[in-house]
């Protein structure tokens, strides 16, 4: 089986998808002729046309309200924003319409849109181009948000995005794009949405990371008797599956990258310790980032929780 | 160069029908009697349908409502130029293009009543939702065009919008897009001179709107949006050229809002009654009936006959209207998405139970 | 004192800022010679003229980043975007911009702007006008997120707001806009933000809600020893009245209109579970709209919180 | 009315200089040879930073960099016509903006090295700091120039972007309300033909960007952005216009990205060899050396001192950077808000103390 990187593994789900039904069309900026800024839509024009591979002007709103046109329409699109930083002039598109369609109009129109979006720090790059503000998403009924952690969960997650019959919000860890290589397997197979997937079996602490803070997590508790999972899709959330664990090892510790206040983490922690607070052997602990903006590359990595920071904490933790 | 002239643009406009109801023949569009009779009695239609709106609104039997008064040839006229294999891209004024097409106006009444349900367009008919949202909807169309195009189906796509959504991101985005993409969309603008209390003036400092479609490389036309021959003949035209792969175009119909914003609004704190006044008198229903009355094909026992059935087609929307049960309450769980996740499962059934009845 | 609404408090505030600093202006659809679609900028015009009173063309985007600019050249501007719903497509130029000018310039051009909203249900408007997403504003660093909850605190609040360095958003609860009277005297007082208010003494469960939903919680609450608190600043939130309350009573209730979700009720959630867990005698609960979009009129009172729901909440957490 | 053209638009061009270095006397804007030398020292300056700043990322002593070349013209040119107390709300590719205006090089070097205190505007100059977001900076240069008329300061506003930019919905919004309002801003549109990968015939159907300006009721001129002497005439009238009161215009100025999008782009893959040693052809540079020394104002000795010069300025700012103590990691917090809150503070002190040094 080839060993891919995760942008081999998106792109060969965009191919497959594309060659199974041709339904599936791509669009966004530089997505084309460029095969995108990361290259993960290279090889793709020159397979698919520029009917199939579409370079759009550069308008946010419009890519992304255009392929809520193609999704009503019957395709099933694939729209590309260049750096989640960039995705703000398309939240209106995303809230009031592409989330809601479904709903104004009562399923007579759907939209089985994939919105897909480069996000998350630490590749010091230029401001707003790493960001990570899934949680905004995660407050959006009629939308989904997906995070793969790597190369095979990529590829199954997008499968499953594209053929979801609703509007996937899909951020793509830009850290990890080349960082691991993992065997994909070619053709058919989708890892569900809503499923959370645990990446390590413990005992005595549970720690939930997604994205490219998965990645210092597994360093993190190394020596740990530590169970980490590993959501994958954050709306909706497999609360089973967390739940499940926190009940068994009495400790949360969830790691994020977003900015603390108001991220995703603390739905989890709410939830948590709501519904789980008669097995709580500690107090749920987020590790996320400061309440401050990204700062470029002299300070980023200060800005993200470190190995260290997030080790520090699971031993704290431990200590209850 | 040095200094010099590198283009010249013009903006054209189109009246078929003046004031006193006679028609320019040379441009009158291949219409019968029978199309042109038809045309008056949906005219008649949307206009007792507004009125009857209004008057449920102050007794408090439908909620906020967007009159259309005064509009009615814009959305009568560019909707009889379509094909039901067409697409509609509405905003919240255009009740006279959803009849003009079939839309129930039981349905209509619905939605204006805070029911959701009223949103189902029929099978047979392609109207996306109703959208309050100021031309965050062109987009929609541009995509919808797109998709039709990649698909080599001949339709066109229409959407409508006011003068003050020429203002937003959006319609830029939106037409930009749909002339990269020469695509088959018809972009309907009725200017109807105010954006609540903004006049056109306030809006953009452009002298025309047509004018605008410069910006994107296709044609822009105004139309005189009383004259339905005018609004009919243009958007024919335009659906025709988008249906044979012309691309987009622009037409700007000249209109006025003659009542009020909404049930909400009162215009009279931001513009004279003479203004208003001035345009009741190029009323397009008057119009019409002027010109048809000159071709015979109009009497006051006629349009009295008119009146009647729009008024008994009204009363039967409202009957059917009132008498629809109410939604349930777990309704709202629906059309969330296609499978409800474990926790809105919850909230549906565990914090929302079904009420006792 | 004069007895004043909401309306007329807001209205107040605005009048004696401008009387009192020409630096004060106001853009907006509408907010002009119409003195706005909730008459809160009525009769401003009259007085200031069409230099401060702004009727904008409808671009929400450019309100939002033309007050930025305006901002910048040492003015302080207070946009109105006419309903919450509408403020989707400036959300780039809240967070991208109004929020982050300070820290990309270090603090050599700030965003001394005001974004004030009408917000919330129960008002029978049409889609996108009751609308309640706070919880996104409480995710952005740099800025500030008030709500008033009643005419008195409205007036000094928006005072606040507008003598802030720093971008607010500011909700208004329309439900409320001519619900509640109350003596606000007219000058200068200003009510701080960032301090939250006790509105309710009690020991036994702390409630915790804004807006819209306090007026419920007050119904709700009676016959209970109910500690009932209005942070009133979300952001950033008064954690230190809110933690010694619950440390008091050991029940906490968190009531709010939005979606439950992502909410903001999350946070505080997370927060007092983790901070005060050793105090809590009942897990944190959260009485919160359900995760769809807020219904049309027919059945909008089924989705937002009611007095019921609330008081139900409230008696089982007391029963712990 | 009924069928007939209502309105008429000409978009007008300028060019001074041909390539060949020979001016148009009759438009050549009033310049001392010393200004004219002036500009030339600013034309090399920046390129000299350009290419250091190219060499500096090969060598991974800065980040991502967007290289200027071919477009100095542009920039030289535009920011000679403007007074130190108007306002410049740049883009990411104007750095001979700033040189020109007198932004100190290691406070640039700094920036693109991941500093942000390389965007600290030295307090007697009024540019907003770079913004890499396209296009949504157009409003703050509006916003600005609202302020600035309303405290009656006759100053310009002016706003810098690429062409890709003008697809932006707040390219519109912005424009419609510079408009609507009259307001002292000009806009500058460098179009270098390309965004990232898409070129301009991707980007939009109008047939000029100058025109775009007829959708908001201003003048749109389009200018060689490649001849020095037009872009500062065009500009020049522009910004006086402006601080007199007669309101926004666009500038469209044809020039050439002859580099790399940025450092992480590699442009062979989407356009031809051809093309660009086309362009090249059209140096800004070379034409104004060929103009000067056809005036006797230009030799190789003298252009040899200028790159001398140039060099040295550049040397002295990189090594300014590297010698410039790395940002605490508590300065992250430091710009924020003017105060933090009480969360924020703990983060500070207590998750992230200062590093041991
Ligand atoms: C994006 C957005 N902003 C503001 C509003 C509030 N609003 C509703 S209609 C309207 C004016 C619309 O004017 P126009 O586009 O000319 O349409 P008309 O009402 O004249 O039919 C405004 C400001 C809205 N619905 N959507
Ligand atoms: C809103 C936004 N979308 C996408 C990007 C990514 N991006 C950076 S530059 C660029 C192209 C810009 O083209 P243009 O405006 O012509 O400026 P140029 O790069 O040619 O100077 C793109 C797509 C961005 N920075 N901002
Ligand atoms: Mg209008
Ligand atoms: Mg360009």
């Amino acid at each position: 089986m080839p060993q891919l990187n995760m942008v081999q593994a998106i792109n060969l789900a965009l191919r497959e998808e594309m060659e199974r039904d041709d339904r599936v069309v791509l669009l966004g900026e530089d997505v084309g002729k460029d095969g995108g800024v990361f290259r993960v839509t290279e090889g793709l024009f020159d397979r698919f046309g520029a009917e199939r591979l579409i370079d759009t002007p550069l308008s946010e709103s419009a890519i992304v309200g255009a392929a809520v046109g193609m999704a009503v329409y019957g395709l099933l699109p694939v729209a590309e924003i260049q750096f989640m930083g960039f995705v703000y002039s398309a939240f209106d598109q995303i809230f009031a319409h592409a989330a809601r369609l479904r709903s104004r109009s009562r399923s007579r129109f759907t939209v089985p849109l994939v919105v897909r979006a480069p996000y998350g720090g630490g590749i010091k790059a230029p401001e707003l181009h790493e960001e990570s503000t899934e949680a905004f998403f995660c407050h959006m009924p009629g939308v989904k948000v997906v995070i793969p952690s790597g190369p095979y969960v990529a590829k199954g997650l997008l499968v499953s995005a594209i053929r979801d019959p609703d509007p996937v919000i899909f951020l793509e860890p830009t850290r990890l794009y080349r960082l691991i290589k993992e065997e994909v397997p070619e053709g058919e197979y989708a890892v569900p949405l809503g499923k959370a997937r645990i990446v390590r079996e413990g005992s005595k602490v549970t720690v939930v990371a997604w994205g490219s803070m998965l990645e210092r997590v597994m360093k993190a508790v190394e020596g740990y008797d530590a169970e980490v999972i590993d959501p994958l899709t954050l709306s909706p959330f497999d609360w089973e599956t967390l739940l499940a664990s926190v009940r068994e090892t009495g400790r949360l510790v969830i790691v994020h990258e977003a900015q603390f206040t108001g991220g995703f983490g603390a739905e989890i922690a709410a939830t948590v310790a709501q519904e789980a607070i008669l097995y709580l052997r500690a107090p749920v602990v987020r590790v996320a980032s400061p309440d401050v903006h990204v700062p470029l590359a002299k300070l980023v990595e200060h800005y993200l929780p470190s190995v260290e920071r997030i080790r520090g904490t699971v031993d704290e933790v431990m200590k209850y | 160069m040095p200094e010099e002239t590198i283009a010249t643009f013009t903006v054209r406009s189109l009246r078929i029908l003046d004031e006193r109801g006679k028609a320019d023949e040379a441009l009158m569009p291949p219409l019968s009697e029978a199309d042109i009779r038809q045309m008056y009695e949906l005219l008649v239609l949307t206009r007792t349908y507004d009125e009857r709106a209004l008057a449920l609104q102050r007794e408090g039997r439908i909620g906020t409502y967007p009159p259309v008064k005064g509009q009615e040839a814009v959305q009568v006229g560019s909707a009889c130029a379509l094909f039901p294999t067409d697409w509609v891209v509405p905003s919240f004024r255009e009740m006279g293009v959803h009849f003009t097409l079939g839309y129930p106006l039981d349905l209509m009444f619905r939605y204006w009543a805070g029911d959701e349900r009223g949103l189902v367009t029929p099978a047979n008919l392609n109207i996306l939702p109703i959208c309050v949202s100021v031309g965050t909807h062109i987009p929609h169309a541009v995509g919808i065009a797109m998709a039709a195009k990649y698909r080599r189906d001949p339709v066109a796509v229409v959407a409508y919008f006011g003068d003050g959504a020429t203002s937003k991101g959006d319609f830029h985005e939106g037409f930009n897009m749909a002339g990269v993409f020469q695509l088959p969309v018809v972009f309907i603008c009725q200017n109807n001179q105010w954006a609540i209390s903004i006049p056109l003036k306030g809006q953009t400092a452009s002298r025309t709107l047509a004018q605008k479609a410069i910006a994107y490389g296709f044609d822009g036309v105004q139309v005189d949006g009383n004259d339905v021959f005018a609004v009919y003949r243009a958007t024919k035209d335009a659906v025709e050229k988008a249906r044979s792969g012309g691309g987009p175009t622009f037409i700007e119909c000249l209109t006025y809002r003659v009542a009020d914003h909404t049930t909400s609004d009162d215009a009279s704190r931001y513009r004279s009654p003479e203004e208003v006044a001035a345009w009741r008198e190029k009323d397009p229903i008057l119009r019409l009936e002027r010109y048809m009355s000159g071709r015979g094909l109009w009497d006051e026992g006629y349009g009295a006959e008119v009146k009647r059935k729009a008024t008994r087609a009204v009363d039967e929307a409202v009957k059917a209207m009132e008498s629809a049960a109410p939604p349930e309450p777990g309704e709202m769980f629906e059309h969330v998405s296609a499978t409800l996740g474990q926790r809105q499962e919850k909230q549906r059934f565990v914090d929302h139970p079904p009420a006792p009845s």
